[in-house]
């Protein structure tokens, strides 16, 4: 395997990490400690991880609202993204978010997005931004297979095209848009084949296969950071829970989503690490053990932390306009 | 009269259009086999079937528009838009097409056709917490309703479907659960016809949708003290019927709007304007908004609070203007 | 050649009128008696009389705002469409909607569409209705090339070819978007490509063939009734005169367009018949002679029609409700 | 001081930015070597080249968004929307997210934009007639600037373009012509201060936009029937500076809003409401409004006349306010 033990480790404490923080969100939501929607990565964890190790640190990332996998892939602050889904002051968005909008910029993190779609044309902006600053950063930008009917995909894509921009745009396939599976909403089912319409590449990869995407998302990155201009990559996946809380599931069987847990994204990458001799089941385990810890501490901080202070509602609202020019 | 909740009454009014009428349909994402992202067409699905319950890609823009060339090709489609945030995707659709269409080719085609979508909140961040009423009002060629109550909401989605006009009809997420009386039998409200929910003597309170249970809320405490408030529900914010309002003010001298959307040039500020104007010489005091702070909704429950208008403001906005 | 004489003829009339009428209504505009925006389809005629020639009369029409020739192809009254460029009350829209925004529901002529691409989703509605109806007609829609690179095309053919609905989709490509030329604003220039996308079948033909262009809209058309789904057809033609009026066309050459009016459908049509023995040459002047007559008493019907009445200005912003249910 | 046009005055201050800053691009449909629709950018391209001076696809949400992106990455787009009915299309990238990231994602994030667009009419029919100030300046996170003059115009844009904000700068296709004095050195406006156009002590007429010249022109003509308007720009609706107005009605007692979109719901209402409540005591008379006939504009010239105010609309309403 092309991969060194470190970073093997890395990614899988990574997908753990990411995992247990969802599990525990889903807890905390339980208690009301956590409000509106909230859309949890259970399944999907190859694909962040997997994106994030193929990108530079200062390569900027757009995601859609299912969204916290990503920070914590992009070493974000576990504290910070849980104080977030509390409405802490701490957390990544000061607790203006939620867990549909997250930003850290420092990372290059620039947001989740809840309008499903919308995005996409931001995500081109910012590529174009970096080239015309003479930044050799690349934009990755995630959506849902569902977000692919809408017309920001098309147009958003055809605009990137025409402008050639250094764009990557990862389709996170999990087979359903909330209720509705791929075939029902998309004419065509593989929607890497949606970039046909733009003379763009389009790959498909198995989203669940962690080393998988990291090769072809880097691959893709290579070639868009080369001028090739924007690439499109379906990574198929599924989703081990509900839309977001409270989803009855009537649209799929339990035998389908069982079916689908066999191919856990985690314990295939535990499998292959060990297989590989890249790493012991001690080593495992205490990656899992820390990353317990981890989010535990998450937790704490985030109950400990002060919610926003009432004076802060009307704050960042505008930029203060200097007005000496005047 | 039975006691039923608002998302059943409009579910009966959706039941009973679609049995009254084969043309009658819905369209939207997730309003069959989930039966509707607020479970409002739950069990439709199961007796029309996917010919006449039919789950729609993400693609609000394509979805309203097919369901103005349905409504011009003889059907009668109800598009659910989950939220009326969602709206703005197709705004273009609703204002150009939908609104403009009956008229611009001189009255030639009808776009009977009705666009239901949600209103509120609750820890849901700023791209979902928005409510565009008053831009729907502002558009001639619409009809736009927003109902507070089960046997509103029923009565008027029964003739919102029956219209031959687009009618926008505007729901509220916190008043789904909501439970009120209905009557067994089939009945219809017009539009155009606000409707006085409380009587009173000292001040009138003009309002719609959710607001106005914030506001009966209010008065039943105001009323302890002796401040007796008449509370008057649009309902439909256009047509707008605002001798109901007129005549109360003529009483009362007094009057506050009470609204959930941001009040620069929001709906409040037509109704105040038109106070302001038409009983000039009755009012005591100016005509007072109450409305949701100018900023993006925020995330965190403690400043989300602080951001709608609810029973204990309303009360002081009221003592403070009969004061 | 598969074409009757009478047909020939009568396309060959059309075609003439189109052009006709377009010259005339050019020079009238610059008298000031009709006003807004004015776009001519001159240089495209082929495109709407063959189309036309290939639907039946109870198929459906929706296009855009070039929309003149489609009016006229479609057996609607000069006389009316002149009146509606006059803002007359005896225009097809009573003067409502000028230029721009031309419908005659008699003949399913569903109106001239302004809002680039807006109208697409209406044509898919429409075709739904149709086949909820159990009513046979195929829906055509007409749009630029420089159209297609709007949400609503990709979303629009999306959803209908999901739904599989009986919508023949028409791209007129005469090559520029106001200024822009196909290549500046399309990741691909041949705008047939962008079926791939959906799985939709994807043709091109020569725009300025009218006998072409009936053809392969037959097909399509047959395909589609009979539940084949939507079809996309890429119509390659070219727009002799400005987008619309005060072009000052800096973005083409002189040269540019003579050279394409060698291609001219009209000259074109009538080289085709006389080759084929299909008619004379007075024939055809005939014809000619009977345009000009035809256009003339437009204008003169026109210019005689009342403005409409200042009550109307009110009138069908709704249609009244029925009350007395409540 | 030099006389320009409303549209040199546009460009003026486009050149004079982009030169001053490397990071000002502008972008949208035309606007290269077309020169834009309303000849606004024209020899810009020239100038700056294909570069700075981008030609988008009809895609009005994809480069609105687009630009949202490039602010976001540092640079300050300038992106020109045609008319303001094609915004329509762009709506949910404005209000979602231009206006929105700066406050959501807690002040991290910086959209230093400017959208422009022109209202306006002229036998354009019903889609392409219409004007939505009141629906912008009612969202939170937008600034919002409408000027009437060759100077406003020209002091406003550079302000918006050096703005941290994204700001929604409302043209009108009927000023473009229009000439003004405009100063040969560069200068800014700041954002948020109405403008006294013109003195006067009998009544307030209260506007903004191309009815600024029309109110203007009424107020000449009743100047001569003796009868003083105090004219007031806004020139910025979002936000908004209603200090001037109080303070001349304090003067004048009667005020008039006078504006080109539908009443209902508009800007205009936000305008009547403020002054009613604010200047209760002052006020002899209620607070007009004069708008747009609420009905889709109709292309017919003769019908088309008769939708907005006009000179003689405007005169007319004052000598019934003051009577
Ligand atoms: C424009 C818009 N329409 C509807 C919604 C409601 N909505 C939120 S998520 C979602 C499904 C998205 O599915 P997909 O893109 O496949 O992403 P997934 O949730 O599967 O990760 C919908 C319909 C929205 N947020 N935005
Ligand atoms: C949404 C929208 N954006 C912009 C415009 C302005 N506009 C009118 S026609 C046109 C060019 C359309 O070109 P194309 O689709 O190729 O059709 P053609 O004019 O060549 O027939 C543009 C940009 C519009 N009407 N609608
Ligand atoms: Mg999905
Ligand atoms: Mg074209």
């Amino acid at each position: 395997m092309a991969v060194e033990k470190g970073e093997a480790l890395d990614w899988y404490r990574k997908m753990v990490l990411i995992r247990r923080f969802e599990e525990q969100a889903e807890g905390e939501y339980g208690k009301g400690r956590i409000g509106g929607f909230l859309h949890l990565y259970i399944g999907e964890e190859a694909i962040a991880v997997g994106a994030m190790a193929a990108l530079d640190p200062d390569d900027d990332v757009f995601t859609h609202y299912r969204d916290h996998g990503y920070l914590l892939a992009r070493d974000i602050d576990p504290k910070a993204v849980m104080a977030e889904l509390f409405g802490k002051s701490t957390g990544v968005s000061k607790g203006r978010g939620g867990s549909m909008h997250m930003a850290d910029v420092q990372r290059h993190l620039w947001g989740g997005y809840a309008i499903v779609g919308g995005h996409i044309p931001l995500a081109a902006g910012m590529a174009f931004a970096n080239r015309y600053l003479g930044r050799s950063s690349v934009v990755a930008c995630f959506l849902g297979e569902g977000g692919t009917n809408i017309g920001t995909f098309y147009a958003g894509l055809n605009l990137a095209a025409v402008w050639k921009l250094p764009l990557v745009v990862i389709v996170e396939n999990n087979h359903y848009a909330m209720g509705s599976p791929v075939e029902r909403v998309s004419a065509v089912r593989e929607i890497y084949r949606k970039a046909c319409a733009f003379d763009m590449p389009g790959v498909q990869v198995d989203g669940n296969d962690v080393l998988a995407v990291r090769n072809v998302v880097r691959e893709r990155v290579a070639v868009a950071r080369a001028g090739g201009g924007p690439q499109l990559i379906e990574a198929l996946t599924y989703r081990f829970r509900g839309h977001s809380m409270g989803d009855p599931q009537r649209y799929r069987t339990r035998e389908e989503v069982e079916t689908a847990k066999a191919g856990d994204p985690i314990i295939r990458w535990r499998h292959a690490i060990l297989e590989g001799g890249l790493a012991t089941e001690g080593d495992l385990r205490k990656s899992e053990a820390a990353v317990e810890a981890d989010v535990d501490e998450a937790i704490r901080y985030a109950l400990d932390s002060p919610a926003p202070e009432a004076g802060e509602i009307d704050r960042d609202v505008l930029v203060a306009e200097e007005r000496g020019h005047g | 009269m039975a006691e039923t909740t608002y998302r059943d009454a409009i579910r009966g009014a959706l039941l009973e259009e679609m049995r009254r009428d084969e043309r009658v349909l819905v369209l939207g994402e997730e309003v069959g086999v989930w039966g509707g992202s607020y479970a409002v067409t739950r069990g439709l699905h199961e007796e029309f079937g996917s010919r006449r319950i039919i789950d729609t890609p993400i693609a609000e823009a394509e979805f309203v528009g097919a369901a103005v060339g349905m409504a011009m090709g003889g059907l009668r489609p109800v598009v659910e838009l989950m939220t009326i945030n969602f709206a703005l995707v197709a705004m273009d659709q609703i204002v150009n097409n939908a609104a403009k269409i009956h008229y611009m080719f001189g009255g030639q085609i009808r776009v009977p056709m009705v666009m239901r979508m949600a209103a509120g909140w609750g820890q849901l961040g700023a791209t979902h917490s928005q409510t565009f009423e008053g831009w729907f009002a502002h558009v001639p060629g619409l009809i736009v309703v927003m109902p507070a109550t089960p046997y509103d909401a029923k009565g008027l989605l029964k003739s919102a479907i029956r219209s031959d006009n687009p009618v926008v009809f505007i729901e509220h997420s916190r008043l789904y659960g909501m439970k009120g009386e209905v009557p067994e039998g089939e009945y219809l409200l017009p539009f155009g016809e606000s409707d006085i929910k409380r009587q009173g003597k000292d001040v009138t309170i003009v309002t719609w949708s959710r607001m106005l249970q914030v506001s009966l809320a209010a008065a039943e405490t105001l009323t302890k003290e002796g401040i007796e408030c008449e509370v008057i529900d649009l309902r439909t914010l256009r047509p707008l019927d605002m001798a109901p309002v007129f005549a109360s003010v003529e009483k009362t001298h007094r009057a506050l709007v009470v609204e959930e959307g941001w009040t620069t040039a929001g709906m409040g500020a037509e109704i105040a304007a038109r106070i302001s104007r038409e009983r000039f010489d009755s009012l005591d005091a100016p005509v007072e908004r109450l409305g949701q702070i100018e900023v993006p909704v925020p995330y965190a429950k403690n400043l989300e609070a602080l951001m709608f208008p609810d029973e204990a403001r309303v009360v002081e906005a009221v003592r403070k203007l009969v004061a």
